[in-house]
């Protein structure tokens, strides 16, 4: 009685949905060329092309630029707390395996003050999709250094610019047990974006997408480099990997036959010097998920509440007539 | 009190051998007791814990009224033979119904005479106290020790307690190759000699206890257990009976952690997220070990934030959770009580409260953590706080917190204590109701146009949307929002949010009654109390009314919001005085004066609330607040002029 | 109060082409003013805060006193031409010196319809109050904006105030080639020639405001300067002196922040441990460029956790430190203010309070953070809570908060808020003084026999060991601690500890003075704040003075512990009544009443501490308060029976 | 003056230390056969041989059973907060170049409570010394599981065992930018501990030293298989590495020549199935410390001080007179 009701509940008519379905009532308002909004794009695109139900879909975040995604989704959303949003999403997705939960989290948010709830939320690796959108910065707060941010970038925290080299997300993620799913993309070639995300999505356990997100108002031109000269991107093609557009092979050409389940070279790829590696680094469908393995194996109906407590109660009683029960109960 | 009576029925008349050390004179009828106090300690690991919650279990089943406190060393291992090691407990037996662990030991049991000191020294033994020591020391190898064994047992009988040297461990060699094996057992029988218990239900407790183990296992405990009531019979001129009358109804008797995991079964929670922490964890660990039974979670998160933060997930995605945790734990989760606050997901914090502040005391008793309960997140952060006030009130207050939490979608801090947490008493058997539960997640459509925080003005209410409802999406914000969920930072607005979550409390509060006040309706003096202390204030109001006082008590459950009356309440009475065990500065210090002095914290609450010039008492000892030491602060409130 | 004068010197009379809209009546001589509040506003980036900022400074220079506020909108890039995208300054420049933001404007430049309506809607625009509006939307080739425009225009005539409608791009556009850059250095020079500002001091801050810059690009944007001066002259009939008198004593002029940024290096303090949080981090920002000028680091930590962490272990190695949050920052470090309370660690942490709770509104102003910060974390943990009263008041009081925490051993917390934050306002320039810093840290054998907790019983203070110093080795400890600094859960022990720790908080508290009260001794009503409200407080009191009522007011700066004196000043009055940007219940509310009313965050202290009926008023609007709303709700008081 | 004194007093007599200077008043309360013991022991060893002066040697911790440690030393002593040790220690050496600098933290301490701090002093890389004891469980607590407990282990919290693969405390290091010297110890080979934690303490950065730490209370036996058969450990052995006496040498002949500056290996070494690896994974002496980095260039004098107090208070000050300062600084 007390499990979700529409567990049960078919879906009669089939509905497609569009683009616009997904589409909240609010404008977004990231700076123009923020690479937020070609995020956006690609998860509003994935929901149709998956035809996931708004109201079965849940997008979780922090609190940061990017963390405001969740505003322009026409869907649940849960808007929290700095650097809480993974424990957030994994308190919703316990008992709610009916949800499609997506987790979009900044360089600071996830690995500054969430660093441990990242760490933690690998190994669990419950049944979502984590998209960091690393502009290497923090934006919202107006430009001070995060992890991630490259040596040397002058910020208003670092005025003589950073001193420590970057953290670097993948190689950290590929070190935790039980990680079952790490990719890359960049925010500039939004169908590679748009297909990472989307096997992200269909991967059983937890997906972790790092996007290199460009940030016009404090990160100008950081990438253009990159975005101009294709040779700078490794694209990481397998057997049931990316499905490349004709254009982007030609474009990039740049192209390493990638087996994700070898883990030596994903670490090594991780930490490709001048090269931006794009594609799935690692994938292991196989790591058991955290939800599946502490899912209820009976609903709790007041039938079983009653039994149980009775037979915790039982244990303990002290009833008034001595002997009325077998000694062991009483 | 003591009247004469007959010997109990089931007394055994087995014997075995008399002690080495001098046997007295055969004891004659027993002595009829009210009640008694009885400590038994050890070395931890000798089983003194198991002894003791043994005979209260035993007395408790006979109809005595009971209430066991655990006696827990700081450490994991410490070293045996020394003071802070001792580990045991406290079982107060009583002809009628107890409510606290009461004053000083009438009769300790002891294992060396180091554990012994420990309860001496912080004067926890009643003057002229009956102490059985275990003698064996005497002889020991080690002449240090035979020299403080022997010393200490000088000094204890020159303090003029009546010392028994009981050769326990010589006996128990008759029966088993080990002595320290099954030395509790002989004691537990010694215990139910003097104290005239049924001698099967002994059995029948022994058997219960060690049910998993070998029959052989559970014969020669049983041996020990006769060998230690006549061994008692023989040696020792002890003899008292409590007279016990078994309740007409069921009774449990538990701890107020198991009381809790109960609780949060019954209240139909599906998730509870934790971190470890004393003394909290123990709740969670039974929870652990019934809770998967009915399908149910509990999840031990990466730290206290993250806990924190999964409950709330689950709540707002419909399956209230509660997270339990103890002070270091309340701090962590603060920002995250806030959120809840703030986009209104409904969510239980259970406290249980311990030394504080920062690491503290992590196993003893204060309750110091009130006002930063109310008080402690930034900007207006309106929760209903409660406290509990027994081990059956744990039970129930979970499943009272849960429905709270979810009409009002308000976080709900319950506060229990490290006294309430391992303290066992005998309490009605709840019979389960389904109405304890939660209704099902509702997954049905929202109703065209309806927003996620559709104000009531009359009641600061509105309904939640649920993930899974068609028609409900939208963003939930940590940040300002307007009665679609929007975040929006225009004044109003910002003053509309905040309006309306104060007045959930405000309309909360009107659900409130005046508690009732134990004593009479006025008088020369009113105490106040709240939490687990309220046994124990309880009975120190009886034994001024006894004494003659116009004393009376007033014990709140709901701290924030507060029933209305209880300022008429504080004013019938000349004086009144706030009875809490956490700090407030003494009067007596010359430093200290009207200007600056700290109060505790109800007094805070109460003062500022009621304007009444609310005195307080209390204690930061790690223990109970005791009914004699309440006794003597509210002889001296009356005694100010 | 407005009086005839003549002509300002400096104005300068080149002139350029008349506005396209209609000009008017060439103006009379400058009418002179006591005071008047300027905004400039427009779409973020367009450089409105620059202008207000300049403004100010110019009308400072001349010996005016100003008080400046950033208008800021919530986020970074707002879209154009939107109400949420407003950025901009309020002025408010008169002929005394200035205390707050006052209230409504008087006159507002505005670079579109859409950001003046963001201040005409809540109502921040006197009533008849005179705008200057960007004209060129009115033929705007989007007919929905012009549409928009031309019936903004007329509405806001039609309410009664007095429109310019003035085509600053197109007279821009004479001398720039983007129209839309320098357009805020034409408004200034309005601005500077409605004013009756200095040319030449004009010119002198526009050069000082592009030093950095290119010379032809500064002398364009003095060409527009002198354009806009020369267009108002010509076309406006508007012209106004605002009496200056400069004062004898070199000033600054800073925003709060930054005078706490310079109070941290005054006070010799070393680390400054922080993580990014609005509205506290441009503290940090400054910090981060002058601090390593002095050899000195701030530290940004991975969170605020360990940020308070790694001040505390700064701290501990003798370097004093601090560390500095908003709102959930606080929340998120209680934990480890509770351990530097307990160990007895020297912190200070600064709280630049916004609007909460939870990420509420992070740009705004609240002062919500005052019971946290007193009761926020577990346990007993008494510290010091004072707070900033005004700009200058930022500087000094991190000096003392280092002095008090090095002095006592003892956190001390800071709370500032949004509106100081980024509020500016001249002060005397301080004078650096020696006595400010700390002494070397000590690293001097320790005495044989001391003790690291020697608490001195009457006062509650040890002189603590600090690393290096021979012969002080122990280990610090969060849990209950001996003098010895060893692990102990003796009662006696541990209420040893609390006391002395207490104790401190007394002793302190004996060196505070009662604080003035500013208006009379007694009276009908007294209004009692805190923090940065302390100028519109004390103006309102000036105001309603100055109508005959008996009315006064006390500021306090120290909110934990309070000096002595207050409860009497309080009974001098026959009634009081709290101000705080905070939440408290209206009474007015049907569901509200004194059972259930949440009071303010100073109320309830003083209501417990005093127990007279302080009653209290506030808003959460997240701007500071205005002294017109204090005066209404003093008014409103006084006229209760 | 505000600059610490002693920085600059010469010591003028060389005292030689013995191991009871290294020991405090107080008995250590663990349980017999805990690991912890032999860790104590090897740290007042390694304090005697490199002649640490007490009172400039600082310990710091966080709380559990291991993190009791500093009580039991003669020395300056930190036991702080839960999972804290790390930014404390960072916060004492941060201005303090002259303290010896050692953290003691458990599993639950370091990569539960504390990952994100565990994450960010490996990428400070700090001059310390930390040291994880990694009994796989939450002794203090008494039974709890902990990140690193095995799967399966039947504990308070996990009473049908827990049930995700343990995380591994080696593997993340290395995957953390700025790591400079990770090694694995037990504490059943004293001598090799010793050694491993001597190189880790004259290591300059941060040297994060794993240690396989028994706990009978709660696991007993756990290590039974690997005390006893010396096969199931890796001793690393390298040019400058381990010094190895005969007697370990003869008894763990299983040994590797690893390169310490071969992070591929390392990262493989780290997840050896069922193999031990002891000795040092990872050392890169040559990257830069956030404290050496971060260290002021001058001392903060009172002149100094007053200097750029008026630099500063000249931006933005309005003399009395007009004029009266050249018109940049007025
Ligand atoms: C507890 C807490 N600390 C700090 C902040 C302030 N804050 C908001 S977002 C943010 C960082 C944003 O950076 P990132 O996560 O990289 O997101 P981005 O804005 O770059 O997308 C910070 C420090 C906060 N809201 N709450
Ligand atoms: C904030 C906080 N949360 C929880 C605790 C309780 N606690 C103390 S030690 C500990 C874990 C100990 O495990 P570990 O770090 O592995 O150390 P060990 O005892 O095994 O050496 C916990 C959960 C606490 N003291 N403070
Ligand atoms: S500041 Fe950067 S990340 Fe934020 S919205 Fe603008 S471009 Fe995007
Ligand atoms: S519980 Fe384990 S870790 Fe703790 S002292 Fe005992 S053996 Fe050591
Ligand atoms: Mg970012
Ligand atoms: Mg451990």
């Amino acid at each position: 009685m007390t499990a979700t009701m529409t567990q049960c509940l078919l879906r009669l008519v089939e509905e497609d949905y569009t683009l616009a379905d997904y589409q909240s009532d609010i404008a977004p308002r990231w700076c123009a060329g923020c690479g937020d909004s070609a995020i956006l794009t690609a998860i509003q695109r994935l929901c149709r092309e998956e035809n996931l139900p708004p109201e079965k879909t849940v997008f979780v975040s922090g609190i940061g630029c990017s963390s405001r995604l969740p505003h322009y989704m026409n869907a649940y959303g849960f808007h929290g707390m700095h650097g809480r949003a993974l424990p957030v999403a994994e308190g919703i997705k316990m008992r709610r395996p009916d949800l499609h939960v997506f987790v979009t989290t900044g360089d600071g948010d996830c690995c500054s003050i969430g660093a441990a709830h990242w760490i933690h939320a690998i190994r669990y690796n419950m049944n979502m999709t984590v998209l960091l959108h690393d502009n290497q910065v923090y934006g919202l707060t107006k430009n001070q250094a995060s992890p991630t941010s490259p040596r040397g970038l002058q910020t208003n925290t670092t005025p003589r610019g950073a001193c420590l080299e970057p953290l670097n997300p993948l190689s950290v993620t590929l070190g935790v047990a039980n990680v079952s799913f790490v990719a890359q993309a960049v925010d500039w070639i939004p169908g590679l974006l748009y297909d990472i995300i989307a096997q992200a999505h269909r991967h059983r356990g937890l997906a972790f997408v790092r996007i290199l997100q460009r940030c016009p108002e404090f990160m100008d031109h950081f990438y253009d480099d990159a975005v101009r000269d294709p040779t700078k991107t490794r694209i990481l093609v397998h057997g049931d990997g990316l499905r490349l557009s004709p254009e982007v092979s030609r474009i990039y050409r740049n192209q390493e036959a990638h087996d994700p389940l070898d883990m030596a070279r994903a670490r090594a790829l991780a930490s490709l010097g001048d090269e931006i590696p794009v594609g799935v680094l690692y994938r292991d469908p196989s790591v058991p998920c955290y939800d599946d393995l502490r899912a209820g194996e009976r609903p709790n109906t007041p039938d079983l509440i009653r039994t149980v407590l009775d037979e915790e109660f039982d244990k303990v009683t002290i009833w008034p007539q001595i002997g009325a029960t077998p000694l062991g109960a009483e | 009190m003591n009247r004469q009576a007959s010997e109990s029925d089931g007394q055994t008349r087995r014997r075995r051998g008399a002690g080495k050390a001098g046997a007295r004179a055969a004891p004659g009828p027993a002595l009829v007791l009210d009640e008694h106090i009885v400590e038994i300690v050890s070395d931890s690991g000798e089983g003194a814990q198991r002894c003791g919650q043994s005979f209260g279990a035993i007395a408790a089943r006979m109809g005595n009224g009971i209430w066991t406190v655990e006696i827990i060393p700081a450490e994991i291992r410490p070293p045996p033979r020394t003071i802070a090691g001792a580990s045991g407990n406290r079982v107060r037996l009583a002809s009628h119904r107890v409510n606290n662990g009461g004053g000083e030991a009438d009769l300790v049991v002891a294992f060396n005479e180091q554990v012994l000191l420990s309860r001496l020294r912080p004067g926890e033994i009643k003057p002229g106290g009956i102490i059985l020591l275990e003698s064996m020391w005497r002889d020991d190898r080690d002449e240090t020790i035979a020299a403080d064994y022997a010393r200490v047992c000088d000094e204890i009988r020159a303090a003029g307690y009546r010392l028994y040297e009981i050769p326990m461990e010589a006996e128990c060699i008759k029966f088993v190759p080990d002595p320290r094996l099954g030395k509790n057992m002989f004691a537990l029988g010694m215990l139910c000699g003097i104290y005239s218990l049924d001698a099967g239900m002994a059995r029948a407790q022994v058997r219960f206890v060690f049910a998993r183990k070998d029959p052989k296992i559970i014969e020669l405990n049983i041996e020990l257990l006769d060998a230690g009531r006549a061994w008692a019979a023989e040696n020792l001129d002890l003899r008292f009976t409590i007279p016990a009358s078994r309740s007409s109804e069921p009774q449990v008797v538990m701890n107020g952690n198991a009381a809790l995991a109960l609780g949060v079964v019954a209240s139909g929670m599906e998730v509870c997220a934790m971190y470890p922490i004393t003394p909290a964890t123990s709740a969670s660990h039974y929870l652990s070990d019934i809770f998967e039974k009915v399908g149910c979670v509990v999840h031990q998160a990466e730290d206290e934030i993250a806990a924190c933060a999964f409950a709330i997930g689950a709540s707002y995605a419909g399956k209230c959770a509660v997270t339990i945790t103890s002070g270091p734990g309340l701090s962590l989760k603060q920002e995250g009580i806030g959120l809840a606050v703030m986009a209104e997901i409904p969510l239980v914090v259970v406290d249980v409260q311990r030394g504080g502040p920062s690491t503290g005391q992590p196993t003893k008793e204060e309750q110091g953590d009130l006002l930063a309960a109310c008080f402690g997140g930034h900007g207006d952060a309106p929760k209903v706080v409660m406290a509990v006030s027994s081990i059956e009130d744990c039970f129930y207050s979970i499943i009272t917190a849960r429905k709270i939490a979810e009409s009002f979608n308000m976080v709900v801090v319950v506060l229990s204590d490290a006294n309430l947490a391992t303290a066992q008493q005998p309490f009605a058997r709840p019979r389960f109701n389904e109405d304890w539960l939660a209704p099902p997640v509702n997954q049905s459509a929202v109703p065209e146009g309806a927003r996620p925080y559709d104000w009531d003005p009359r009641t600061g209410l509105a309904t939640r949307f649920i993930p899974g409802q068609p028609g409900g999406m939208h963003c939930l914000t940590g940040l300002a929002h307007d009665r679609l969920g929007h975040v929006a930072y225009d004044p109003e607005i910002n003053e509309e949010g905040i309006r309306n979550r104060s007045r959930k409390l405000a309309a909360f509060q009107k659900t409130l009654k005046t508690p009732p006040v134990f004593g009479g309706d006025d008088g020369d003096l009113l105490l106040v109390g709240w939490g687990g202390t309220c046994g124990a204030i309880e009975e120190a109001v009886e034994t001024l009314r006894a004494q003659g006082h116009r004393v009376s008590s007033l014990h709140l459950k709901f701290l924030q919001p507060m029933a209305s009356g209880i300022g008429d309440v504080l004013r019938r009475f000349d004086r009144v005085m706030a009875i809490e065990n956490n700090w407030s500065d003494p009067l007596d210090d010359d430093l200290i004066g009207e200007e600056n002095r700290r109060y505790s914290n109800l007094a805070w609450l109460l003062r500022a609330r009621c304007l009444v010039d609310v005195d307080c008492w209390g204690e930061v000892r790690g223990q109970p607040l005791k009914p004699g030491a309440i006794v003597t602060a509210a002889l001296g409130k009356l005694e100010q002029t």
